[in-house]
């Protein structure tokens, strides 16, 4: 079971902030290739991995990152803070 | 080295002078203060999201860096989330060094990171609707500039 | 745009809050506030000389500058001279702008002109006597780092 | 008559401040010329130009800077402020 947060435009196409998942996804990709075939507003959210970033466990991290041990993956836009 | 994620606003010459005070040695202090702008005289306000736990956490680790690699005698950052008025302050940094330039060279860096390392999401209200503030190239850029050969 | 050649000391918060008040349209403040610093442990104080009139002059000139150049809402120049006691501010600087980057560079430019063109001469004050603080090589290399070409 | 004003060691040197001259030199640096022929103490202050700066009426000067219609001219070291 893991943790999957959504956060600003992310959390608003999926219509939730926070679920929790049984997955086989080994890395980052393939957990967002199982959700971008569950339903459209995942289609819509997942459609331009360019405008998006992930945290594992609350570090930044790659795609590829494995999942293996993982609690926390958490997806949003490029950050605007300051 | 001080850190707070916060929704209400904070007095930025409060937090100067008791920063300062706390300060040993230092002989240069730098201030950062982010203030909602109304660009275009139409905003209402800013709403802030942000990451709990990562945000503390990501913070405390650029304060690290910063504190290591300028030698600082002291380093705070206040930064807000919730809903946000136009004049409001939005965020502050603070660094102390003995000399100007690694005050200086501290602060930018901090804010450097924060805009975009940091987990916070803005996103302005208008009378037209609300709109998700886009990251800027220059942001990503600037970023460059702290990389270590 | 303000400038202030003082003896007395001044309270940098409320300085920066007078300050942030009173700009319109900026979304970024900076600050600079140097300390007199006990580097050796050793000081009892300082005594800052200045030539009244060129000082309030020559301040005026950068701040014409330093808001042309950077497009400022604002610039505040606070300066004291005679007897400083450690731990005292000896001056302040602050600058408001649109963005950050305006903010940080103008703030530096003044901070680079205060100390190498600005009339005023410091001596520290020891147990063992007083002596007048060398200029270093460093504080005139930083201004070509503002030469336009 | 032009006001001659020291700073800093410069003053310590000579032991005035301000003092107010009847003088004949075209530039600064005849002016220092002069002063360097009138006591020890001038001739202290002025051996090393290279530890000297320069203002003509309030505005930082090079010493060839002419002195025809100059009020103030004052003399001190390197500046130490900020």
């Amino acid at each position: 079971m893991i943790d999957v947060l959504y956060f600003a435009w992310v959390r608003e196409r999926i219509g939730l902030p926070k679920e929790r998942l049984e997955t086989s996804a080994v890395t980052v990709r393939d957990l967002i290739a199982e959700l971008r075939t569950r339903e459209e507003r995942y289609e819509l959210a997942f459609s331009d991995l360019r405008s998006l970033r992930v945290a594992v466990d609350q570090e930044l991290a790659d795609f590829d990152a494995p999942l293996a041990g993982v609690q926390e993956v958490a997806f949003f836009p490029p950050m605007t803070g300051g | 080295m001080h850190v707070s994620v916060q929704a209400e606003p904070f007095d930025a010459g409060a937090e100067l002078n008791r920063f300062t005070a706390q300060v040993a040695g230092a002989g240069a202090v730098v201030t950062f203060t982010g203030i909602v702008r109304d660009t275009a005289g139409v905003l209402s306000g800013m709403e802030i999201e942000h990451y709990p736990g990562m945000t503390e956490r990501a913070i405390r680790a650029m304060q690290n860096e910063a504190t290591a690699r300028w030698a600082l005698c002291g380093c705070l950052v206040i930064h807000r989330y919730g809903a946000l008025r136009v004049g409001e302050p939005i965020m502050m940094v603070a660094t102390a060094a003995p000399h100007r330039a690694a005050a200086f060279e501290a602060a930018e860096f901090l804010m450097d990171y924060l805009k975009s390392r940091a987990p916070f999401w803005k996103k302005e209200q208008a009378a037209g609707g609300s709109d998700w503030v886009a990251a800027q190239d220059a942001d990503e850029t600037a970023l460059c500039r702290w990389q270590k050969d």
